[in-house]
């Protein structure tokens, strides 16, 4: 059967429903768990085997030797295109996944991140 | 002469309808958004956007004929806003009313189409010249529709004065009912006159770009847009007077609110109808009018006649 | 200025109809179209060349950006030919779950695509609906995944993450609302009279000329043309899936809205099917990086059509040629026979009825065209310190505000 | 897999080139080397008389001194024929096959630009897939291309 305004019943329904849609930046977006975030590095972790770095497709990420059994390593977020191929390529799980995803920013050099072990915690310095 | 002023600058001249034609448009948008499960845009939208727009360059193409393409969304506003002053809106007369300006308020309602097709002609764009040629054929399927049933409550009341419709069917308040399918093909004629789906073909996006409007920027896409928003208002506001004439003697106070719940109603009529319909083709836009809405609308105009004939013996 | 009775009108490379930048350059006459050309090649970024200076490993991640929507499919069309190469052994598992993704993907595709059919006659409302409903499939394949969309879910050998007994349920949840909703726009299209009047007759293409044509997915299947590699030509596990071909002679916009949402029921079917029949097993086997020469053809039905993907190996870790046939390069040329007579209205919902994926289509090199300062013209840089100083005239300097305020969403 | 074995048996035993140059890889994959003067022949006879009815993609091939083609032709029911063919590269002359399949139009100019296929019955019209503007004798799926190769300016300009 052919009628116009097939569809008023549903929209007319809407108007007592939650709306399907949120205040983005105001309201968090909630990422799932096997999200594939900005990469977070272990350098206590890392034997600088550098699979990772031959693994990356769009080389975004350089493993450096700074001292003996001592790796940082450089993450270019404006590169990295988070298919997470190193994570899944380090024999030691020295890379991980966060779900971090709200990287924008307005300076390129910005968007290189330097993990090192310089301290006790995991800090994350600019480069 | 000041109060002259007042009333056309000021109340109820271009800043309220201004005004009013804003919030017009936000309750469109965003009664649009919740019948489509969204959140849709906040309060100060369509000021934001108009402040935006008017904060911009004018750009006018090389091509285009620089007069006329500026000088047509000033003739569009003047047009509307002129109309509005016709209309009673709160009391049973209007601001200016004289016999036959029923005649006058259709007659300065096709003006913003007009404008719509001079600009969009004289942009020289071809998305532009083909919105204009799809603006003009448009209307001639939607104005005879919408002048007939206009004319129906008119022959009833027998007079060509809007404020005086109005006195008789406030005094005559049953006969209104009588002209309910013409408020529902006036309804459907003045979609197309909008230019709002299903009739948006004149500036049907995914078609033609913006149609008319693809070269306008800056404050004269602002004017376009706010006269847009007024011809939404005094499209409702003249419905209201022809088809919702109710209450309107009870004093200023009691008619104003009564006279923007109507115009809102008319504008939540109009959402609604957009929302649940696909654009139509201009062949098919112009088959439905002449085919459906034309006959409807002479069957009303009977039946008006045959009513007045009635009362009459 | 043009004759006002015969226009040349382009429709892109910019163009709201257009969601990627191709060219369809229309002469009309009135509303009518009389001739049309289409010039592709807007979007050509080289990943031929480029597959062939990368490792396999870093290939399967530039393949699945060949195109964002169909991401899985290239990625499995490429990753099957090069396992067929090194005579890899996936895992029934692996295969299942590839096959779920696809299935997935096909469902999250054939509903975007019906929100932007909506949305190209003007029904912005069913587009709202149908994309608030695809989330449903997008929160499943994020779940599954990790993202919404380009997967990564494949890897040489099978693939990256596995099912987990809990999430079973909550597909099978989301699959059935998916339903629902879907019997609910079947009777939307059958029965909203401006939206049968407007896919009804337009885009005609016999049931000849879809094969002689060339035509392939749900384009073709709209003209009575039966052919599915699902079925023909059977990869991953969809030799052991029961489904239906669903084909359809209405050869019009109408047949192919009808194929589609067909094709999605199908698919319910088909992801029911898979989850209670996954088998045990690991989900990937260890691949060589090398992979011995040789070479292989992969068929992959695509949510669009047939995906073809040739790969050459020589005997390194990279291979000597990958060539890519996308189905919208089959499809694309069908569309101007289509348009032949009819009315520019016609003309989105007939680009769109093919499901064009220009991304998908161009591939090869991308080398941007020199800003050149001719009269008239301005270049990138020029319009740029245009628009700063026209801003600074009206007394707004960007300059200065950038100093004042932080802009949210810079790095923390 | 009796099916692809008479395919085998038929273009063997119509076309004099020897069983070693028709090889079945799998099931539904049949790869035949065919010398570039009897490819029309075989063409023809895959087409008509054995119902390779569906045209997948045409591959062209970098082989060093030659450049290769690879037709891949398929019947409804899966089975594809690959047929490989090699033309000298200082004259890859192809002939079209756009009158059997109107659609290998497209797939025949990327040859054309990718890399400098000479077609012969392909008629002029757009370029596809590179800008109009793009360098004469540069063909980006050679092995010998390099991105430097193009002017330096037109690549850094806007970069």
């Amino acid at each position: 059967m052919i009628r116009p305004g097939r569809m008023i019943r549903e929209v007319l329904e809407s108007l007592f429903k939650k709306a399907a849609t949120t205040k983005y930046p105001l309201v968090k977006a909630v990422m799932p768990d096997k999200f594939r975030g900005k990469l977070k590095f272990y350098p206590e972790r890392c034997i600088g085997c550098k699979m990772c770095m031959r693994d990356c497709p769009s080389n975004a990420i350089i493993i450096r030797k700074v001292g003996e059994k001592n790796f940082e390593a450089e993450i270019d977020l404006a590169k990295c295109i988070y298919c997470a191929q190193c994570v899944d390529s380090c024999p030691k799980k020295a890379l991980e996944s966060t779900k971090e995803f709200e990287l924008a920013g307005l300076d390129h050099e910005k968007l290189k991140v330097v993990f090192s072990a310089e301290t006790e915690d995991t800090v994350e310095t600019k480069a | 002469m000041a109060i002259a002023l007042f009333n056309i600058l000021i109340f109820p001249g271009f800043l309220f309808i201004g005004v009013f034609g804003m919030l017009a448009e936000y309750i469109d948008r965003k009664l649009y958004a919740m019948l489509q499960n969204r959140v849709g845009p906040p309060w100060y939208q369509p000021l934001a956007d108009f402040i935006k727009l008017v904060a911009k360059e004018d750009i006018v193409p090389e091509q285009a004929d620089a007069r006329v393409f500026t000088l047509m969304p000033v003739v569009a506003l003047t047009g509307t806003v002129t109309a509005f002053f016709c209309i009673p809106l709160w009391g049973t007369k209007a601001l200016f009313s004289f016999n036959g300006d029923l005649v006058v308020v259709l007659y300065l309602m096709t003006i913003p189409t007009m404008t719509y097709f001079l600009g969009g002609w004289y942009s020289r764009s071809v998305f532009s010249m083909i919105g204009a040629a799809r603006s003009i054929t448009q209307l001639f399927a939607y104005e005879i529709p919408l002048f007939l049933c206009v004319l129906a409550p008119a022959m009833l009341a027998n007079t060509w004065s809007l404020s005086e419709m109005t006195v008789y069917y406030n005094s005559h308040p049953w006969f209104g009912l009588f002209n309910i399918a013409g408020f529902v093909i006036a309804l459907v004629a003045l979609l197309g006159k909008l230019e709002k789906v299903p009739f948006d073909i004149p500036e049907a996006e995914t078609e033609i770009v913006a149609g008319t409007f693809t070269e306008y920027s800056g404050r004269l896409l602002a004017l376009f847009r706010m006269c847009i928003d007024v011809e939404m208002v005094v499209g409702a506001s003249l419905l209201a007077a022809v088809f919702l004439p109710f209450g309107m003697h009870y004093g200023s106070a009691v008619g104003f609110g009564l006279y923007l719940v109507k115009v809102l109603f008319v504008v939540a009529l109009l959402s609604v109808l957009r929302t649940i319909f696909a654009r139509l083709r201009i062949d098919q836009m112009i088959s439905f009018c002449w085919k459906y809405m034309a006959p409807a609308a002479f069957l009303q105009l009977l039946a008006d006649l045959i009513i007045k004939g009635i009362h009459a013996s | 200025m043009p004759e006002p009775s015969n226009f040349r009108i382009p429709i892109g490379p910019q163009h709201p109809a257009l969601k990627e930048p191709e060219c369809f350059s229309i002469v009309l006459k009135g509303e009518k179209i009389t001739s049309m050309n289409v010039r592709l090649g807007y979007n050509h970024r080289g990943i031929e060349k480029a597959c062939e200076e990368r490792t396999y490993i870093q290939d399967m991640y530039l393949i699945e950006r060949v195109c964002g929507i169909c991401s899985h499919s290239h990625a499995t069309c490429f990753v099957q030919a090069v396992e067929e190469i090194a005579g890899l052994e996936v895992s029934k598992r692996a295969q299942y779950i590839r096959t779920l993704i696809a299935e997935l993907e096909r469902i999250h595709s054939h509903l975007l695509w019906l929100g932007v059919a909506g949305h190209e006659i003007g029904f912005d409302t069913l587009l709202m609906y149908t994309w608030r409903d695809r989330e449903g499939v997008m929160d499943v394949l994020a779940m599954l995944t990790g993202n919404r969309v380009n997967y990564g879910m494949n890897t040489i050998g099978g693939v990256r993450r596995d099912v987990t007994s809990e999430q079973i349920p909550q597909i099978l949840s989301a699959i059935d609302i998916l339903e629902e909703r879907t019997k609910y726009y079947i009777q939307i299209a059958t029965e909203e009279v401006t939206l049968r009047e407007r896919l009804s007759g337009v885009g005609v293409l016999s049931h000849d000329d879809a094969v002689h044509l060339g035509a392939v997915g749900p384009t073709a299947r709209a003209s009575a043309v039966d052919r599915d590699i699902r079925r023909d030509d059977p990869y991953a596990a969809y030799g052991e899936l029961s489904f239906k071909v669903i084909t359809d002679n209405h050869n019009d916009v109408y047949g192919r809205t009808l194929v589609r949402v067909g094709e999605l029921m199908e698919s319910y079917k088909m992801v029911r099917q898979i989850l209670k029949n996954l088998p045990e097993g690991p989900i990937a086997v260890k691949a060589p990086r090398k992979i011995p020469a040789g070479e292989a053809l992969s068929r992959y039905e695509a949510p669009r059509g047939e995906d073809v993907h040739y790969v050459k190996a020589n005997g390194t870790d990279k291979p000597e040629r990958v060539k890519i046939r996308a189905p919208t390069l089959a499809n694309v040329q069908v569309v101007a026979h289509m348009l032949k007579d009819r009315y520019l209205a016609d003309m989105p919902i007939v680009i769109a009825a093919i499901d064009p994926c220009f991304s998908c289509t161009d591939r090869a090199i991308s080398v941007r065209e020199q800003g050149n300062s001719t009269a008239g013209t301005m270049s990138w840089p020029t319009l740029h310190s245009y628009s700063i100083d026209w801003y600074r005239k009206q007394g707004i300097d960007f300059a200065e505000l950038n100093k004042k305020f932080k802009i949210r969403g810079a790095l923390k | 897999m009796s099916e692809e074995n008479d395919i085998q048996q038929e273009l063997t035993g119509q076309f004099s080139f020897s069983i070693d140059k028709v090889r079945i890889q799998r099931v539904r994959r049949i790869f035949a080397v065919i010398p570039s003067e009897k490819f029309a022949e075989v063409f023809d006879y895959a087409v008509k008389k054995l119902k390779f009815v569906i045209l997948a993609a045409i591959t062209g091939l970098d082989e060093g001194p030659t450049l290769g083609f690879i037709y891949h032709i398929a019947r409804e029911n899966g089975i594809v024929l690959n047929l490989h063919v090699s033309v000298p590269k200082e004259n890859p002359v192809l002939k079209t096959i756009t009158p059997y399949f109107p659609a290998a139009d497209a797939y025949e100019r990327e040859l054309v630009d990718l890399l400098g296929a000479k077609v012969e019955g392909l008629d002029a019209g757009f370029r596809y897939p590179l800008p109009d503007d793009w360098p004469a004798n540069q063909f980006p799926l050679r092995k010998d291309w390099k991105i430097e190769m193009l002017d330096k300016k037109e690549v850094t300009e806007n970069a």
